[in-house]
This record gives C-alpha cells, structure tokens and sequence, in this order.
C-alpha cells in the first residue's frame, strides 16, 4: 500500500502477536519514517518489517546497511535493534563486503536506490554480485535522483519528461539483466504497491545462499509520478505482469504458509532446505533457465513492460565466505591469542632470514 | 639495482658506485659514468662503446660464450649471465665461493638442481677470471661480525609480518607499484602462520577488489564489524581513497591503510622514490580532517608499525596511515631480528552485550571518560540496546542525525580532543628519535628512509667538526616535544623527499612561533638521500647562516 | 528561510530575528524562542503550544480557514497558506498590496490566473488583520531608493551566468546538494544565451555523468581538446576527484570546478553552510600538488569569477577551483546588476598549424617565454608536428615518459615557477580587497560570504572606536601584498567558517615570520557568520591581547 | 603474428606504398614498443597501423586514448601523429566522452586492459556504451594484470592458477555480454594472433558510428602464457571458433577488397555507406539478433569457449554527439564571438532581475 507509513498495519498483520522468536512486530520497527508521504520507499520499509518479523530474523544478528539517497535514508525506518551503516554514495557493496567477511554468520540486508546503484555504484555493484556475497541487495528503484529533487537516473525511461531534468534520451540500464550477466544466483523483480509479492520476495531472498537482488520499483511521488513513467504507481498498476507467483515456505515455519495457489509447476530448494514454490502464470517463465531469464528482461526493456516476480535463481554457487573457508567462529570475533602467532614462531622466521 | 657494502655499516645511497656491473647495453653509458674515479667496472667483453677512462679498472668477460656453453636451456641464459658476473666478482673481492653457494641454497631454498647448475657458472667464470684478469682496483670484501645476526629483509614483507602479527585478520587491496609486495607478503605469510591448527581454517581473509575505493571501503566495513583490517596503496589509490578516509575519521571506525610512498604528482614515477604524501594523508578527505600517519624510518620499524598500527587505530577508533617509501618497501635492508610485540594487543572501547546490561543503553559518540573517545558496540551483540545508526551525516552522541548546531560543533571540538587523545598516545608507542648535541647550534629534523643519509651525512660532518642534533619524526599529529627541541637550536634543516617541503610546513604550522628557525632541506629527484646531498645542502645554507 | 531587510543594507544573518512567521508546527517552539525581544511572532490561530513571553507581539491568524475558503485545488492550499502571512505581514508592515502584486506578476513571469488566485488570499488576509490585530510592534518598510536598480539572484545561478558569459562549451557534471543549482543555471540560461541562431544549434553541450570522477574526467578531455569546460560539485565531490585534479595540475589541462562548499567532513550537513575545502583544495591530489582556488565574495564576484575562472585556467592550464559555498550559492542576495565581461577571452598559449610550420615544430613543456607556461597544441590541428602524448606519467619537455631526475626535477621546478606566475596574474585579475585603516593596530582578513558579516561587525566596532583594518582574500596562491597589509598591523584576526582556521594555516605558511600576528577566529557550526559572533570574538581576544 | 613489433611487415605489407590519402606506412608507425617480446598488446598495435594506413585515416584527425597498464601504454607505439591522452587508471571513458564531445568530427581509437576495463573500470566502461559516444574501443585481453605483474582481473578464467596470484575462484565477466547488456551497437570479438581478421574488425569498427567494442584476446607471455588459459596463443589457435568471417568493404576503396569467401549471406551497411559483409560459417550466427549474440555469449562462457567475430551489432543507434544535437563546428573550434554573449543581453537579463 503506497504511502503506508512503515508503521502502518500491513496485509500480514494477521499474523499473531508474537513471531516464531517471540519478539512482537513493534521490535521490527524504526524510527518514524521522514520521507514523502506516498514515498514508496516506505511501503518497501514497511514489507521488510513484515518480512523479518514473520520469518522470526534476530534483530540483533542482522545488520542494515545503505548508500546514499531517499532510498538509503530508509534503513533507519525498520528494525531499530539491528546495527545500521549508511555508508557513501555508491559505495554500500564494498562495506558490505568487509563487514560480512569480518563476521560472516549475520544476515544482512541492503538498500540501495537507482542512482546509487546504476550510476555511480555500477562497478561496486557489479563486483559484489561476481563475489557473490550473501545479503539481500534491494535496490528502491524509482528512476529519479530523488533526494537531489528530479534528475534522470541511469534507469528512467527512454524518452521520459521530468519537470527539471527534461528529456531523458537514453535507454535505461536493466539492474536484473546486468545482475544475471554479473552472475547474480537470486534475481528478481517487484513492485512497491504489491505488498504480498513484495514480502515474498524478500522472504526468499532472506533464505538465499548468496546476493540477492530485489529490483523494487518504488515511485517517487514528488519528482517521478508521471503516468506514463513505468516507476509510476499508475503505469504499475496497469502494467504489473508477473512472470510468477512465489511463496515461500520456511521449512520450520509452516505455520506461515499461504495455501498455493493453483498449478504450481516449480518448487526451488535453497541452501537451508527452504523451499521457493513458483506457480506460473500463462507467462510461463522458468527462473531456472538463465537464456530464458535474459531474453525476457531485454524483450520486456524493448517494450518497456514492467516484469516482476523472481526472475532467475541458481542456489547452488558458493558465496564468498564459503570461498574464502571461513571457520565457525567469526573473524571479528576471534580471541586474541588465535590472531597474534607465538614469540617462537617469529623467532623461526627471524632466523631463517639471517 | 644499487648493493651499499661498508664496514661501517652505514646504509644510504651513494652518488658514484664503486663497482659497476653493466648489465644493460642501453645503460651501458650511464653506468659507466656513474663509477667512481678509481672504481671498477665490469662488462660483457663483446660490449661496443669507448671505454677510455684512464681513471676506471675495466674487467671484460666473455658472458655470452660462459652462459650459452654451460645454460642449455635458452629462456635462463640471461639469468645465467648473471651467475658469470657473480663469479667474476667473486674473484675480483675474493669472496669465498662457498659462501656465495650457501647463499644459492638460501635463495633456492635448498633445492640442490637449480643450485648446482649456477654454481657451474659461477665456478666457471671465477676460474675464468683468475686466469684472465689482473685486479688494478682497490677493492675486496672480509667476512666481519658486525652484520652478524643481522637479517635482510626489504620494507613491504616487513610491514606484512608486522600485520601478521598484529592479527590483521581482513585485507582489502588492489595491486599498485611499489605497495603489491606488502599484499604479497601477507599472501605468503598468514597461511603459514594463521591457519587455525583445530580447525585448519583460516584466522584472515584477503579479497582483492576491484579498485581503491572498494578495498578501503570493504576494510572500513570489516572495521565496523569488529576486524582488524587493513589496505595497502600508493599515490593514485590514496587519492581515490579520501572519501572514504574522510567517512572513517568522521564516523569513527579503524583502518589501517599502508602507503608505500611512489613519486607523485599524478601516475608521477611508479618506480621512483618520495615523501610527497606525507601532508596530504595528513590532511585526506574534503572538510575538517586529520588523519594520524605513522613514519617507519627503517625494516624494523616498518615491522613495529605494522602492528601497532591496529592498537592505536583501535584505541582511537579512526583510520591510521603507515606511510613507507619505495626504496624502503621494495629495495633489501639490514636489520636486527624484529622484536615480538612487547604488548597485548588494545582492542579499545567496546561494549559487550553485559556491559550493556549494567550500563543500560550507550551513547556511541558520548565522551564518558575525558579522552573524548566513545564507546562502541560491534554488530551481532545479542542485546536490545547493542544497536547504533553509523553515518557519515552529522550526528548527535547517540549517532542520530541531527542539523543542531550545538551537536554539530559539539562533535567537532571532541574530535579535536580526540586528535589530541591521539598525540599523547603516540608519543609513548611511536615518538621522536631525538640525538641532542651539547653545544649544537644546528639540528636536522628528518623521518622516513632519509634516516640512512642522514646518519651518515652527521658522521662526515661529526668528522668536519661541526655538531648536529638530530630528530627524527615518526608519528603525526607531530610531538609537543619536538617544540622543546626546536627551541635548544638556532637554525633547524627539515631534510626531506618532496618538492613543497610539506613536513616543513607541518612543523611550521606546529610551532608558529618558531616558524622561522625551521630551514627547507628538500629534494624530489626520484632517488634516496645521499650522504654527500645532505651534507652538502646543509653546509650551503650554513654560508648564509 | 530568512530575510534579512536593514535600512543600512546589511545582509548578514542576525542570531535573532525581528519578526517571524511560524510556517511549520513542528519548530515552532524554536521559531517562539528565536523572536528578538520586543518582536513579533505571526502564527495560525490553532497553533497549539503556550505562547507567554511577554516581551513578543503576538499575532495570530486563521491560516487554514481563510486559505481553505478560497483556494478550491487541495494541492495548492500549503502554498495559500503562505499567501495568507503574506497579507499579515503586508497590513503588519504597511505594505502597498501594489507592491505585492507587481512582484507575484514577477513571480508568475505575467500569469494572469495565479496572480489574480494568489492576491484573494493576499487581500482577504490583509483585511481580516486590519480588522482584528492591534499592531503593538515597532516595525515598519518604506519603499527606499538604496535598493533601486538592485537585481535579487542566488550565487549559483550567478555562477552559472558567469560560465555562459565565459564561454563555457562543455559541462559535465553530477548532482548534488548545494551545487546543483549551478547546473540548474546553465541548463536555463545557455539555451537561450548560446543556440548559435545561423544553424540554431547549442554551442554548448551538458552531460550528467555517472558520477564525480566522470564528471571531472570529461571537463579535464574537453579542455584538453581546446573547449572551455568546467563541473560543479560539493564536498564529497571534490574528494572523488582527486586523482583527476592531480592528473589536471601535472599534464597541464584547463579546468574549472566550482565547489560550493557545504558542511563536511564526509556527507556531513548537505544543508548547512561551511568553509571546510579551503585548504582541501588548494593541497587536492596526492604529491605535490598545488591548485589555484578563486574566491567569490559575494553574487556579483560568483558571476565575474565565473568567466574569469576561464582565462585563468587556460592562461595558466590548470585546474581552476572557484569556491562558492552553500549560504552564497542557494540563498538570494541583493547586488548591483552585473558587469559585462571588461576583458577579451584569453584562450591562452595554443599554436595553429601555421604556427608549427614556422616554428618547425614544438616542445610541449618547454618554458621558452620565461613564465613557465608551455606551448599547446589541439587535437585536430592540421600539421604532422601537431601531436603530442599527454601523461600522468613522468615526462621531458616534449612530453616523452622519462625517469631521469633531471628532467623530473626540472618539470616541477618549472611547475613551481608557474605557480608563482599563477600569483602573480591573480594579483591582477583577483587580488585581495584591502581597507586599511590609518592608526589601526589590529585588522581583519577574511574570505568568501563572511564578507557581509564582517563589514557589519566592522561597523559596529568602529562606532564602539575600535580602529579596524580588513583584507578580504579573493584567490589562492596568495597574494604577496598581503604580507605588507599584515606587516603594518599587530595583530591579525583570520575570520573563517571551518574548525581547523584552515586560510589562518595558508596565511602561515605564506609568512613565517608574521605566523605569530595571525590569530583564528573561526567557527564551525553550519550557520553563516553574524556581526554580533565576530565582533564579540575580536573583542574577547582582544582582552587577552 | 605474435611478438611482431609494430614495425614489422604485416600481412597488410602487400599494399601499394602509399594509401588513399598518399600516406606511407611509415607515418602509421609510433615509437618502438618497451614490452615484453612476443606480448600479444604488440600484435594487436601493428593490426592498427595496418588498418588505419589501409583505410586512409587522417592520423591529425586522429585521437588515441587509453588507462593504465601495459595495454595502454601501447598507443605510443603507433600513429605518431595524432594527439595521445595516456589518462588515469579505469578512466580513460570519460576522457573520451568530454573530448570527444569539444571535438564530435575525430576520429577516435581508445586502448585499455582487462583489468583498465573489467575491474576498476566496469562502471564507465558500461557508462560510455549508455551514451554510445563515437569510437573505437579496444580491449587488449589477456586475463591479467600485467604492469603491475600477474594478478588476477574479472576477466580471468574460474580455476586458473597464477604465478604469484595463486587459484581464481571467481566467473570471468564477459565483456562482449556487457557490451550488449549496456547497448552497445557493435560488439566483436578478436584473437591478437589473427592478424587478418583482427584488421578486418578494426576497420570495420572505425566505420561504426558509435562506440565499438573490440574484445581482442591478447596473451600475456610474461604472467599468463599457461596453455590451459583461455588467454593464451596455445588456447587461442585451438579454439579459435570463428561465428562469421567479416570483410569491411569502405565505400570509397575498393582496391583494398579480398575477394569473398563463399556463401555469403550477411551484409551490414554502416551509417556511412560502408558495408561489412559476414561469411557464415558452420556456427550460422545472425550478428543483429540480440538474443542470439547473448545466448552465444552466455553459453560460451559456461563451456569456457573461445568464440570471435562480429558478435553483435545495431548501426542505427544515434550516437552522444547526435544526441547532443552538436553542430558542423566543433565546440573546441567556435571564436569567442559565438561563445560570449553580447552585453545587451547580459543588460536585459539583469533589467529582468531587477
Ligand atoms: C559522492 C556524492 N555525490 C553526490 C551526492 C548527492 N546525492 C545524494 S543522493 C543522490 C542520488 C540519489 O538517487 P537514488 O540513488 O536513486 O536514491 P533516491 O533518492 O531516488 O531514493 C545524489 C546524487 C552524494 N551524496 N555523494
Ligand atoms: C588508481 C590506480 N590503481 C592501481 C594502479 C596500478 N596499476 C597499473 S596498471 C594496473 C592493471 C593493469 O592491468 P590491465 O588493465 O589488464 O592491463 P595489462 O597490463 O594487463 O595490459 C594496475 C592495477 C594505478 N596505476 N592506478
Ligand atoms: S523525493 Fe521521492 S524518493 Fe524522495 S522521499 Fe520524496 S517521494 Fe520518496
Ligand atoms: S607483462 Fe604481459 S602484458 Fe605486459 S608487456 Fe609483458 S607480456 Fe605484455
Ligand atoms: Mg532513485
Ligand atoms: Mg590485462
């Protein structure tokens, strides 16, 4: 629901009043949001508190982390008890990187907008995907610089007018196609103003053993609401054609299952035995085929139709901690006496370099 | 490639070389000029150039018939040209040829094939000389105990041991001349050494990204976790790396970053040597900023600072930079056997999920104790109150943002605090290496590699009666003491590798009031201080005096 | 938002405001507090909060519901809201509702309709004031002549204004606060101003890059191809590019950036003023590098910097920073209408093709005029002599990579002289405003938008008898007068909005031997210098003085 | 031929002493080359100086650019005669847009690494393909960082050991994928040691009226000769599979035609009137499918398949300076009467403000 102030009742809040850890949704909360009114960044703050609270995520064993942009602000809307990092413009992959291997056991979840991510982020972007780090990367993506007020991004529509910014002349980047190119194993697509599919997304995600790409299209009400943008609530609405519908089934939660919908066709295991159930829709979409996931996002750019639902996924490649062999305890945990070698071992090396 | 022998022990650079080998046809010219009258100078006999200095000992040899006859595989006869220079050498200094096979076992570490084939060559071309050659030159080297126990090590594997043992436990880098060798060094060090022996796993992690910015970006963020980490760089990647800089001086998160100092401006000279960063790590970052840089002035110190470096960033919770040069990271030195670390390691302020408990809640940037430095919290503490907002925005004392001028100025008059917090401290673990004179008028204040030259310039100009203190620099913010030591001479010489003379200014804008007393001493050609340069420099200034 | 309206023309920020008008509940306490004593507070009648202090008029307005009435579209009414004060104010103050009306013709450029909606408001609010406040305040406007002819602009469409009559030919830049208004500019002005009316075509081109490093990246190819380019940024911007400034200032390319300066380090306050780069960039880029930085005092030097900036950079070809800041930069201030362009553009050393052939070719960096500027080709010249190969790198006078410290040391010998010839010029075109008081012992100097509160604390303090000198900086390198202008005072106060009294160090550094006479009165605390901070800073150091 | 120094013959040698424009091939030539003997960036020079002789490219309207590395240290080592920008590390795109934008009617031949382009680079690489900026951009790569001797780049192949660098564990990023992931309108592929289709590509980019991409796969022999790497001349003559044989016909010099393989199928005209033709091989590749171009891509780089040829391309795509609308003078040559305004509307603009 656009506009829904994070704190606003959501369509899960018929959940019980307390979750699977039992911590109640208030602990999920942020602060009061200080965005846009109709903002759709805060109806996606809103679906990550859903999200945490329902899957039961420790608050306390996740961490937030953001550039720069309306879109970054928004980490300190939702989960409150889960240390943040809004990091610089363009930057949040590389932090994240560093902070996941120095403890590479917490669950982390990452807000990016269009221009942080498609302009000047596109490289950390690009290399954390092929490094294939395990977080949720959401990118808020409303095809204006919102917080700079209205300039073009590098996704707005070919062809699109903005009040300050003018005629937009250039195709837009496609962030799911670049992050499939990239090597992203969980790629996929939602819309802001579709609060069960948008949920579900991040659910899943939250389950992936790796980067995670949630392309939200999120319209921004002050400076890109036209009508015919595609990042508009209208042209959403119209437009919104899911190439699945997901849900996601936690194995220890059963509880939470929504019953399937009919003809459900794929069922996608990830690493932790969580399952993702994709019942298609006469788009008939195999997420699993890679040639099929590129072909179409770029027929869909062509046209610019508005695709969403997941996208592509392959759960099977390492991520970087595992690449790296990291052991059970943290790096940024070790005690002292596992990080500084013994006098006798420098004492060795000393004399084998007399 | 320079080798300085002396029985004093003395280390710098020198202007003339007594013994030239040319190895080079294009630089044949150059190195033949570069040796000192009454020199030696050693050459591939079918070498086509005048060699008519009357003042020169020549030594032709024929390398390329040694080589091919005894090297069968073509791809190692250069390097086999080489071995017939050692050989010849040999020779000419008298150098037993047992100790030149030891050295082959060493460098090969023990695998007897590639050592015996070399010392063919070597025997080969030793015995060669001494049927061909007649010595006219002074020269000859003696095994002495002065080096002995010594180690040869060059600055950048210096540095990474000292990491090592720091416990760095996460690098982020990108490649750059002359800072690889300290990524390198780590790579080759920490799976020896940090593999954790329960687990077999590893106690570190190395990501090499994809740029300068990435790589300070991913230490920060693995700072903030709670991980000692560390970069290595040079010029371009210190610029590329000063939004970042700024960010962790002003959220207050550790990083170590390692600049091997190339000669800048811009790509400048990639294998040229200079101090030309020294202001300018100081100073990195857009807005109010000031960055601890710590100055090793030889291997053993480069290994010092490689781990205290994490203690003092940790303690003070902001980025420290090590600022090495070319000639020291990248070119063998001599030194004592490091020292072990003669403290436990200074994780500093922070919270465990107990303390947190007994404190009920934190403010992260509250100044509690009077050192103006804060206590933090590291992600994944299980308490309800461990979590904290980091921003690079303004903040108040619980890391909220905030446009209130009074937080605004509040935070930086406890930086400001803090950077003094930082200067006591560094005036315990890395202060002033001060030689006071009686009775000298004159002093030199120097830091970094120059310390070679000036060593041995103060002995010559010892010798020619004139009497110099001397102080060498190894921390900024700069000491309180080194004003007390300004204030005990006339005139002080800032000797340094740079065109601006920017540690002069730093000096200067240290001590106002004694701005003028402090003289520029500076050159920025690209090679080490010599002796003869600083001596000379100094005498020069002196007439005016 | 504040308005600053003194019959003596001042237009500094005052720390209390005469009348205010509270616009957003929120604040409204701190807007209560902020009101002078004996002022006047204007605020809707359902505001709701206890509004006892004696010492204030109050005046309370239905807002909504005269607003509500009449202005029918729900979207527009927060802005019916402000029309409404506008009518207060206007019967508070006595205002010609002419007056109004002419200026929301202005604002509307001639719209009949809104101006008609826009004034309902207006004169229903003005006459339910008339019949319900009793005005028990002292406050009145007349019109006056001081401001006739006065144009009202903000310092970065003024910049902007000042690029297009610079003849800047290519942008190429990235948003962000408070710099993107620049942009704005250019993108209003150049269309009309610069579409070449033989083939209707832009003789301009503007490119949003993907970010900093790009943005600079472009202006840096574009000025190496011979057009006049420049970027606009902020902070965060200037640290991004470093490494390209450092290229600009050592390959020798024109540049102009424009950094209008918001509150740092890191992303710090995006909307609160400071002048934090000063030294930032003057010192940006890695080894020696020093920039030429212009100092816009106010709107009208923001347009005249704005195409001098040009000939500078081509004249000396180099970077060109000319740093405006938040406070100038977005806020409107009065000025008197700008002066056309007195000078012909200097498009600086470039050789044609016929030049070459006479010539018989060129060396790139050879200082053959004696002012250490170099001889320049573009692309595209027509002569096989023409080309050269353009580097980061070490190079020799014609351009060629070379390691030889000769020729390096002898680049950035000539690079320093060219500084000094950079001094020199700026001494022409930008030199220090300087007020010398006769008799006075003590003087100011100062820098940028703190000219308008130091002209008023001057005022104050002279009619308080304190003998005042001023000098108001307006470039870097600085100019060698102001050493004689610090000569003749005895103590010197550096009045600067940045927490390490950044131009107090630059001025330091430029007289050692004066150091001691330079005394910080700097503050730090995101708001624009008052009259009242700096006057009643002097006079506390002068008591210790 | 690998190894060749520019200045050796080349295969091109046969042709008539001066070209079209009554140049020798000697004033193509640049200074001697200081890499490595046998280094495949030396092969890829003397293809440029063959095919800008053979073209009759005016080298004084002629610009070269490049990064960093030894890649790009090489447009010393050809054409003398047109202005060199030897820029920053990963930089060298924006260079090229800001010059080319002052100057829209030059000609333009850009030189970068795979470490210039892949890593540091990525994000303005895949910028100037946005905007499509007219020049010809070559990748010399070879899977390596050599300058700065033998590191890993993002276009290293998964599993490859290195020297110094170790065992790679990452996905090589494809540049030609990128390419078209970001738009570019002619994506090809070369190996250094295939002189003559490497020239035929680079005329055939030269004519291309945008940004061309040649992702030439140039051995290091130094740090990255292991036989097993992709990037190697062992690897490169065995698995050289050609998608198409390509023949650049100039409109306007015939003479320089090698009479056409047989079965012709494809004919490509540049916006120039030039005409590429493409001689199918057994693959049967249709270069202006899209989907084909990275479906072939995708799939090659799963089997670590070694595919060259013109990959993709889409002429019609208005390049930056179109975009821009830039007149017949270029902004770098307008006198200052068309750069400065006059005062009377510098008078009128400030009566407005008064
Ligand atoms: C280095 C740097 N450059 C520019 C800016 C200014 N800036 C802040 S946010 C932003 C763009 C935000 O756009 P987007 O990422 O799409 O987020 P949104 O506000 O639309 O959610 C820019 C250019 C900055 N903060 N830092
Ligand atoms: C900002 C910066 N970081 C690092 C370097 C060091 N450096 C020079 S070339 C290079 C990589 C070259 O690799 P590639 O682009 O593949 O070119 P190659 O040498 O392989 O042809 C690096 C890391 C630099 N010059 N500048
Ligand atoms: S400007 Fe746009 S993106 Fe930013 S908060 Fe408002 S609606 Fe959201
Ligand atoms: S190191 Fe490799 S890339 Fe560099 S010149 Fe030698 S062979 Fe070529
Ligand atoms: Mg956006
Ligand atoms: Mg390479």
């Amino acid at each position: 629901m656009p506009g829904a102030k994070p704190g606003a009742p959501s369509p899960a809040a018929a959940a019980p009043k307390v979750n699977l850890i039992g911590l109640e949704k208030n602990e999920y909360r942020g602060n009061e949001s200080t965005l846009c009114n109709g903002c759709g960044h805060d109806s996606i703050s809103a679906r990550i508190i859903d999200a945490t609270y329902e899957l039961g995520i420790r608050p306390e064993q996740t961490i937030k982390l953001s550039g720069i942009g309306c879109s970054s602000k928004s980490p300190a809307y939702w989960l409150n008890r889960s240390h943040g990092f809004n990091s610089l413009h363009g930057r949040m992959p590389s932090v994240a990187t560093g902070a996941l291997m120095a403890n590479h056991l917490l669950n982390a979840i990452g807000v990016s907008g269009d221009g942080d991510t498609g302009s000047i982020g596109i490289g950390q972007f690009k290399h954390i995907l092929r490094k294939n780090v395990r977080m949720v990367y959401i990118v808020e993506n409303n095809g204006v610089y919102g917080l700079t007020k209205g300039q073009f991004s590098a996704t707005t529509d070919k062809g699109q007018e903005l009040k300050y910014a003018g005629h937009n002349d250039f195709m837009p980047i496609d962030l799911c196609l670049e992050a499939i190119a990239s090597g992203c194993g969980f790629v996929a697509r939602g819309f802001a103003g579709n609060a069960k599919q948008v949920t579900a997304l991040i659910k899943a995600a939250l389950n992936h053993n790796g980067t995670a790409l949630l392309d939200i299209i999120s319209p921004c009400v002050t400076f890109n609401n036209k009508d015919d943008s595609t990042k508009s609530y209208a042209w959403g609405r119209e437009h919104d054609e899911r190439v699945n519908d997901i849900n996601f089934v936690a194995p220890y939660d059963e509880v939470q299952i929504e019953d399937f919908p009919a003809g459900v066709e794929k069922e996608v295991e990830l690493h932790n035995g969580a399952k993702i159930v994709l019942a298609k829709t006469d788009h008939s979409h195999d997420p699993t085929d890679m040639f099929a996931a590129m072909r179409l996002l770029a027929e869909a750019r062509e046209k610019q139709q508005f695709i969403t639902g997941l996208i592509y996924v392959n759960p099977s490649a390492p991520n970087l901690s595992e690449v790296l062999n990291l052991g059970d305890v943290p790096l940024a945990r070790l005690p002292a006496e596992k990080l500084r070698p013994s006098a006798e071992s420098l004492a060795k090396l000393m004399a084998g370099m007399v | 490639y320079w080798i300085r022998a002396s029985k004093d022990g003395y280390l710098a650079r020198t202007d003339e070389a007594d013994i030239v080998i040319s190895l080079n046809p294009d630089s044949a010219i150059y190195d033949y000029a570069s040796v000192k009258s009454g020199g030696a100078f050693i050459y591939a006999e079918d070498l086509k150039m005048s060699l008519d200095r009357k003042d020169v000992s020549h030594y032709p040899i024929p390398t390329r018939k040694i080589a091919n006859a005894l090297e069968t595989d073509v791809r190692l006869r250069s390097y086999g040209a080489n071995m017939v220079y050692v050989g010849g050498l040999a020779w000419l200094l008298g150098i037993d040829l047992k100790v030149i096979e030891s050295s082959l076992m060493f460098h090969f570490n023990g695998k007897a094939k590639p050592v015996q084939s070399n010392m063919k060559l070597v025997t080969e071309a030793y015995n060669w000389a001494a049927a061909n050659w007649k010595k006219t030159d002074p020269y000859r080297v003696e095994p002495m105990d002065k080096t002995a126990g010594q180690i040869m090590i060059d600055g950048n594997t210096a540095s990474a041991l000292g990491a090592v043992y720091g416990g760095v436990s996460f690098i982020g880098w990108y490649p750059i001349t002359p800072a690889t060798g300290v990524a390198d060094g780590l790579g080759e060090f920490l799976p020896k050494l940090r593999t954790d022996p329960e687990t077999g796993k590893p106690t570190y992690a190395i990501v090499q990204a994809e740029d300068e910015l990435a790589a300070l970006g991913m230490v920060i963020g693995a700072g903030w976790m709670g991980a000692r980490a560390m970069t290595s760089t040079s010029g371009p990647g210190i610029s590329l790396m000063a939004e970042f800089t700024g960010y962790a001086y002003f959220a207050e998160i550790p990083a170590v970053i390692v600049d091997v100092t190339r000669m800048g401006p811009s790509t400048g000279l990639p294998t040229r040597v200079s101090q030309g960063d020294v202001m300018k790590a100081y100073f990195l970052g857009h807005g109010d900023v000031k960055n601890i840089c710590l100055l090793p002035g030889n291997v053993g110190e480069c290994f010092e600072h490689g781990w205290k470096a994490f203690d003092i960033a940790e303690h003070i919770q902001t980025p420290v930079f090590v600022l090495s040069d070319l000639d020291l990271g990248m070119n063998n030195h001599m030194s004592q056997p490091f020292a072990y670390p003669d403290k436990p390691m200074d994780r500093g302020k922070v919270l465990s999920a107990d303390d947190l408990t007994r404190l009920k809640g934190f403010a992260r940037y509250r100044d509690v104790d009077g050192d103006a430095i804060g206590w933090r919290t590291l992600p994944g503490t299980d308490h309800p109150l461990a979590a904290y907002f980091t921003r690079g925005t303004g903040h108040n004392e619980r890391a909220a943002y905030s446009e209130k001028s009074a937080d605004w100025q509040g935070n930086l008059d406890r930086l400001a605090r803090k950077h003094e917090t930082a200067r006591t401290l560094l005036d315990e673990v890395a202060g002033p290496v001060i030689e006071q004179v009686d009775g000298a008028e004159i002093a030199i204040i120097s830091y970094g590699s120059n310390d070679f030259g000036v060593q041995e310039a103060r002995a010559r100009l010892a010798k020619e009666g004139h009497k110099i203190s001397y102080l060498r620099v190894r921390a900024l913010p700069l000491s309180n003491s080194i004003k007390d030591f300004v204030a005990k001479h006339k005139r002080v010489y800032v000797v340094e590798m740079n065109q601006d003379a920017q540690m002069r200014a730093l000096l200067q804008l240290h001590m106002p009031d004694q701005a003028t007393k402090l003289i520029a001493a500076n050159v920025c050609d690209g090679l080490p201080l010599t002796a003869k340069w600083i001596s000379g420099k100094i005498l020069e200034e002196e007439k005016k005096a």
